[in-house]
């Protein structure tokens, strides 16, 4: 049983991770409406800033350079400004634009960051990755005692995040943003300059991922630029839409369950002896979930309450007839 | 060093192929306003009923490939009116489509895994060799490649604007609303824009698949260098598809003489953020 | 890797799907291994384009399971395994191995390839179950291995100075170098490069690249511009077949030194007439050992044996001998005798005559299908190689490197 | 009285779960002028799309002719000889302004390049410049084009939704002419204006709309007299 609930507490501080990474993502789309598809890449950026800034400098054998052996704490905030500044350089180009270019371009950056991760190895220990990354207080929590510590972590920083979302929801500025998600031109009418507003919200969100990055990078121990692929991105949304979108318990919900669901069809080989056809058949049923959700629960478990003239006006118009 | 000219024609290869693929997802985007992730399926779809045919049921290559464009466009109408035409009737937004395509992809990519497995495979045509022709190497195939290519993107220009069916597509693509009161049944439109769609795709995805091999994550692999093509043309524009295509395929062919092939793929990507930054309106877009 | 019994199970499963659906949930909490038996867990990619290397070591490590329980089990009890899929995939892995350490409380794991090994390292010395791996041939673990992470696949830096000391005996001066750009192709293709050089020859061009795609004219083209005749390809069998084809249609002329994992029959079959003459590297033939080992594979696989099978085989029985050793089935507890089995005492062959042995207060030292696998220290193994050169339909081995004349 | 060509009757309409009209009933008769007067964000569009079937229709029915039209799809009563002039997006920018009234001719069975001709008549600034791109028009030709478009099936009811907007008086007063003729050529016309003056000189019948709801409804001569003329500045 012990075992068991150890394996639970991996599978919920990953869990958390997620939901983390589904909040930033929360306020990109759910608040904002700005269609994100390259959040791997904030993820990224924080988990490999954190790394180096907190790894040993490098030994003869190894292949990056870099290495400054700073506290962890230093690590995760250097993470979080890391990707809040990769959102400014993203958001530049796209934020003024349609948004589906937003969707395609941060995808496209997501991509070449790998590449770089995977090419640069001076800075990211290229395809061998970055190892030996420190974990907070190891020395001082009792390593059986550990697991459950760090879990405690990535919980105090959904919770952080979580009381951020509420906040701003309520604030001036979260109605500006929803305002800006439900109808810009009656936004720019009322004379908010929606570029500044639609950047500080993809920032925020952006910090979120990268502190969700670093997170990872002190849990794992190890990055190497396989762990940062497009499905990390496509798991987030996942979660989000599943769980309900403009409502932050909805983004922790649903990363909550996404995550859930991928870690029991681990346990359908035992059950049923399937072999070689079990882990495809867990891509699909991943795919068939996200299908079912949005056809019969399209918003969410958790809908956001209200929706504004604006948002039903745009509805109406994709239904055509 | 001298620049190779072998890297150019590779790139024009290469990059017509996209080109193809790449008017089938515009296509799909303008008139049904969401990007679809499964398109890159379909072209793998397309390639593998063309491998059915040719190699399982010993087809010739020609017929196999004929063979393919309606299997892959029932398909892609069975499976929009089973997963897609549901939301649209529901009036859902382009997000709950894109995601649903997200989904549906996982399912066709994985379901061909599961069938095919994931070995590469290749479709039963007579050994290639290149002839040496100006100094650059080319094989027949790849002739054909180019010129079935060539003529399709033809083809696709004379049926957009000599046609009836054509002119509605691009008037439903530019305002679908206007075009429901101009009289038009949009469905009707969106069925034609799948066929045509889903029929240029399964070309490309066999075209490619005779170029290199079949295997189930070909056009997943490719879905990012069309959607480089598609942006870099204005979304929703098929011609701006096709030169965005072949400029892809070009620069990513090209880029290999000067820096470091494994990033290849990044190319496209910085193609496309830059001509963003200099010119958001795509390739083709106005001046004003 | 056709299987009568699973495919009564497939059946059953069929009928009983829209139970799974529900089921799921409960599942977590039912799942793990029982205290009845031992669990080894086997961590490899199982989808993509590395699917094979989980579905053929798979095999591999059922041959050595069964025997192993054929002889009485792991100290007593019966070994069962459970396969945990990497999606090749970091993260995926670490929730695998956390799985199979956790939950299903494996004694030792096999696997994964070099992708995913280097991230889940750190983890499995935490959970201080030690992983055994047959595929991974990254230089990373050169000097991290030891302690919980052994392998029985040889090092790429053997591999690499192996494969420069082929295009050196033979006489080229010059010669270019292709690799995959991933974690086991580049660690190999740079150790090439450094022997060679090492060697007193040059590197006319380096060209990394990326796997997967279907197109590598371009490649080519970089790769053969300054007209090398000899090049080394360090590349999966997939992308190497795929490479190997457009090299033959361009005309570009020269040979090949290839990476182990395209040393199979079939791989040299399928290039054919091309590929004559060109070189390879791979594991010396095993003898007797490795015939048998071989006759059983194909007997459940309907193919001869993969690349690293062997290894995959290899490992299993090292994690059973290491756990007879330390009499218990404890990862922590045996762990440490991975590398005494391995070495240094009265030479064995099978699971029974090696527990036999120990029984007797006997040291061992364990000789297997891949080879005599003596562990270091370091948790690698000193391999020797063996040197194929392809009559234009199979490969024929034509010399042997020892281990003794790659330490330079 | 003889049977109206278009009747609105109790009618509530809206966008999904909101409501912009309140039981509004209209009727246009065959051959008149009819047009609808109200201040911004009344609902005067919102009617329009709700004829055309592009609104949420809560309750209420529509006649036209003598179908009830109240759930048939929006390009059927286009069919039926309904044409309509959205007030914005009310051409396909990217077509030519030949490929503009080609759409328009979607449905028609006879002629189209003769139809064509006939449009090229009535507005003769677009005979000018038949491969130019709709986007590139000035606003006023992009009205004409917009009217040319939705007369191309040669409907009987045309619906026209702020025809003066954004254009300068001398244009709003060529604009009425030309509407004017479309009318005494026999096709039965329903506008919608914030403009109130610009449509008194043409229209036989006036409604006012306010909150989505019908005030005032006559005749011109009556509208003229009444407080509803005063309150919208007339």
């Amino acid at each position: 049983m012990l075992e068991q609930l150890s394996f639970m507490t991996s599978v919920a501080t990953v869990a958390g991770i997620y939901a983390v990474l589904a909040l930033g993502l929360n306020i990109h789309w759910g608040e904002t409406g700005l269609l994100n598809f390259g959040h791997v890449a904030f993820f990224a950026v924080g988990a490999y800033t954190t790394a180096i800034l907190t790894i040993p400098s490098p030994t003869a054998t190894q292949a990056y350079s870099f290495g400054f052996g700073l506290p962890v704490v230093v690590g995760i905030v250097g993470g979080c400004i890391a990707a809040g500044l990769v959102a400014v350089l993203l958001g530049i180009p796209t934020l003024q634009l349609d948004e589906e270019y937003l969707a395609i371009v941060s995808i496209g950056l997501a991509e070449i960051l790998r590449h770089v991760m995977m090419n640069e190895n001076w800075l990211t220990g290229g395809v061998a990755g970055l190892y030996g990354i420190d974990r907070p207080l190891r020395g001082v929590i009792p390593p059986e005692a550990y697991d459950f510590f760090y879990l405690g972590l990535v919980v105090l920083a959904v919770g952080l995040c979580y009381a951020y979302s509420r906040r701003l929801k309520q604030s001036p500025f979260g109605r500006v943003l929803r305002s800006i998600r439900d109808d810009e031109e009656a936004s720019i009418a009322l004379g908010k300059h929606t570029f500044r507003y639609r950047m500080q919200a993809f920032v925020v969100g952006g910090v979120m991922a990268g502190l969700a990055g670093a997170l990872w990078a002190h849990y794992a121990t190890a990055l190497t630029p396989t762990a940062f692929g497009a499905n990390i991105t496509f798991l987030t949304w996942v979660g989000l839409i599943v769980g309900g979108s403009g409502n932050s318990k909805g983004a922790i919900l649903g990363a909550g369950l996404i995550i859930a669901f991928r870690e029991a069809t681990r346990y359908l080989p035992d059950l049923y002896g399937l072999g070689d056809i079990i882990p495809t058949l867990r891509l699909i049923l991943v795919g068939a979930l996200v299908i079912v959700t949005i056809r019969y629960r399209p918003d969410g478990l958790l809908p956001e309450r209200d929706i504004s003239y604006a948002e039903y006006c745009k509805r109406v118009e994709y239904g055509g007839e | 060093m001298a620049f190779d000219p072998q890297f150019l024609l590779n790139g024009v290869i290469v990059g017509s192929t996209i080109a193809l693929a790449a008017i089938g997802l515009t296509l799909i985007f303008g008139i049904l306003d969401f990007i679809n992730f499964a398109h890159g399926e379909y072209l793998t779809l397309g390639a593998y009923a063309a491998l059915v045919a040719n190699v399982a049921l010993g087809l010739p290559f020609v017929v196999a490939a004929v063979v393919a464009i309606p299997i892959t466009v029932a398909l892609a109408l069975a499976l929009d009116r089973v997963v897609f035409y549901p939301l649209r009737r529901e009036g859902a937004g382009a997000l709950s489509l894109l995601i649903t395509s997200f989904g549906l992809s996982i399912i066709l990519r994985n379901a061909v895994e599961m069938v095919w497995s994931s070995d590469p495979r290749r479709f039963d045509v007579g050994g290639a060799e290149a002839m040496a022709i100006a100094g650059v190497r080319i094989t027949a195939v790849q002739i054909a490649i180019v010129v079935v290519s060539l003529v399709l993107m033809i083809a696709i220009h004379l049926l957009l604007t000599r046609t009836t069916l054509g002119v509605t597509m691009r008037a439903t693509a530019s305002n679908r609303s206007l075009a429901l009161s101009s009289g038009v049944n949009t469905e009707r439109i969106v069925t034609w824009t799948w066929v045509i769609g889903a029929g240029l795709t399964a070309i490309a995805g066999v075209l490619i698949g005779l170029n290199t091999v079949v295997r189930p994550s070909m056009g997943f692999g490719l879905l990012l260098v069309m959607f480089a093509a598609v942006i870099l043309g204005g979304i929703g524009d098929p011609y701006g598809a096709m030169l965005g295509g072949l400029s892809i395929g070009i620069a990513q062919e090209v880029s290999v003489a000067f820096i470091s092939a494994s990033y290849k793929p990044a190319v496209a990507f910085t193609i496309m953020v830059v001509l963003l930054l200099w010119k958001p309106e795509g390739l083709r877009g106005a001046d004003t | 890797m056709v299987n009568g019994d699973k495919q009564v199970d497939r059946r059953t499963f069929l009928q009983t799907t829209a139970v799974a659906g529900g089921a799921f949930s409960v599942a977590g909490c039912m799942g793990g291994g029982g205290s009845d038996t031992a669990v080894l867990g086997m961590l490899q990619p199982f989808t993509g384009e590395v699917a094979w290397v989980g579905e053929s070591s798979e095999v591999a490590m059922n041959i050595a399971v069964d025997q192993i329980n054929e002889a009485g089990g792991m100290n007593g009890t019966d070994i069962e395994i459970v396969t945990e899929d990497t999606e090749t995939n970091q993260q995926t892995a670490i929730s695998a191995l956390r799985k199979l350490t956790d939950s299903d409380g494996a004694s030792a794991i096999l696997g994964p390839t070099s992708f995913t090994l280097p991230a889940v390292m750190d983890i499995a010395q935490e959970s201080q179950v030690p992983i055994i791996s047959p595929t991974a041939g990254t230089s990373v673990l050169d000097d991290r291995g030891g302690n919980y992470i052994f392998r029985t696949s040889a090092s790429d830096s053997l591999g690499g100075k192996a494969m420069a000391r082929i295009a050196r005996d033979n006489g080229y001066e010059e010669i270019a170098v292709m690799y995959v750009d991933n974690q086991g192709g580049r660690s190999f293709g740079q150790t090439v490069i450094e022997g060679f050089e090492a060697l007193g020859g040059t590197i006319t061009t380096e060209v990394a690249l990326t796997p997967g795609k279907s197109s590598y004219r371009s490649e080519l083209t970089e790769a053969f511009q300054d007209e090398p005749e000899f090049v080394s390809l360090t590349a999966g069998t997939q992308t190497g077949q795929i490479i190997l084809d457009q090299w033959d249609e361009q005309g570009l002329g020269g040979v090949w030194g290839l990476s182990n994992d395209m040393q199979t029959d079939s791989f040299a079959a399928d290039v054919g007439a091309p590929l004559e003459d060109s070189y390879a590297i791979g594991p010396l033939p095993g003898g007797e050992k490795y015939d048998e080992f071989a006759a059983e594979y194909e007997s459940r696989a309907g193919e001869s044996p993969q690349p690293f099978t062997p290894e995959a085989y290899d490992a299993a029985m090292l994690a059973a001998l290491a756990a007879e050793a330390a009499e218990s089935n404890s990862g922590s507890d045996l762990a440490g005798e991975i590398p005494a089995v391995s070495k240094d005492g009265e030479t064995v062959t099978s699971f029974q005559a090696g527990a036999d042995a120990l029984d007797n207060g006997t040291e061992i030292d364990y000789d297997g299908a891949s080879g005599p696998v003596d562990i270091t220290s370091q948790g690698n193994i000193r391999s020797s190689f063996a040197v194929f050169q392809s009559t234009g339909s199979e490969w024929e081995q034509v010399g042997e490197i020892a281990a003794d004349s790659l330490d330079f | 009285m003889s049977d109206p060509l278009l009747s609105l009757s109790a009618v509530t309409a809206g966008y999904g779960d909101l409501y912009v009209l309140e039981d509004v009933s209209l009727r246009v008769d065959e051959g008149n002028f009819v047009a609808i007067v109200g201040p911004n964000g009344a609902g005067k569009s919102t009617l329009l799309r709700t004829i055309v079937g592009g609104t949420t229709l809560h309750d209420g029915t529509i006649r036209y002719g003598n179908d009830d039209i109240s759930r048939t799809p929006r390009h059927e009563i286009v069919d039926a000889g309904v044409g309509y002039v959205p007030q914005d997006d009310a051409v396909f920018p990217d077509l030519t302004v030949r490929e503009n009234l080609r759409m328009g001719g979607y449905t028609g069975d006879g002629d189209v390049d003769a139809r064509i001709g006939e449009i090229y008549d009535l507005f003769p600034r677009l005979e000018e410049r038949p491969d130019q791109a709709a986007k590139t028009l000035s606003g006023g030709e992009s009205r004409m084009l917009a009217i040319g478009r939705a007369l191309m099936p040669g409907p009987d009811l045309l619906l026209i939704d702020e025809p003066s907007t954004g254009l300068a008086p001398q244009i709003v007063d060529r604009m009425f002419e030309r509407i004017d003729k479309i009318h005494t050529e026999g096709t039965t016309v329903l506008l919608v204006e914030q403009d109130v003056s610009a449509v008194v000189d043409s229209s036989e019948r006036v409604y006012t709309l306010q909150n989505g709801e019908i005030g005032f409804e006559g005749s011109v001569e009556e509208f003229q007299a009444s407080d509803d003329a005063e309150s919208l500045g007339w």
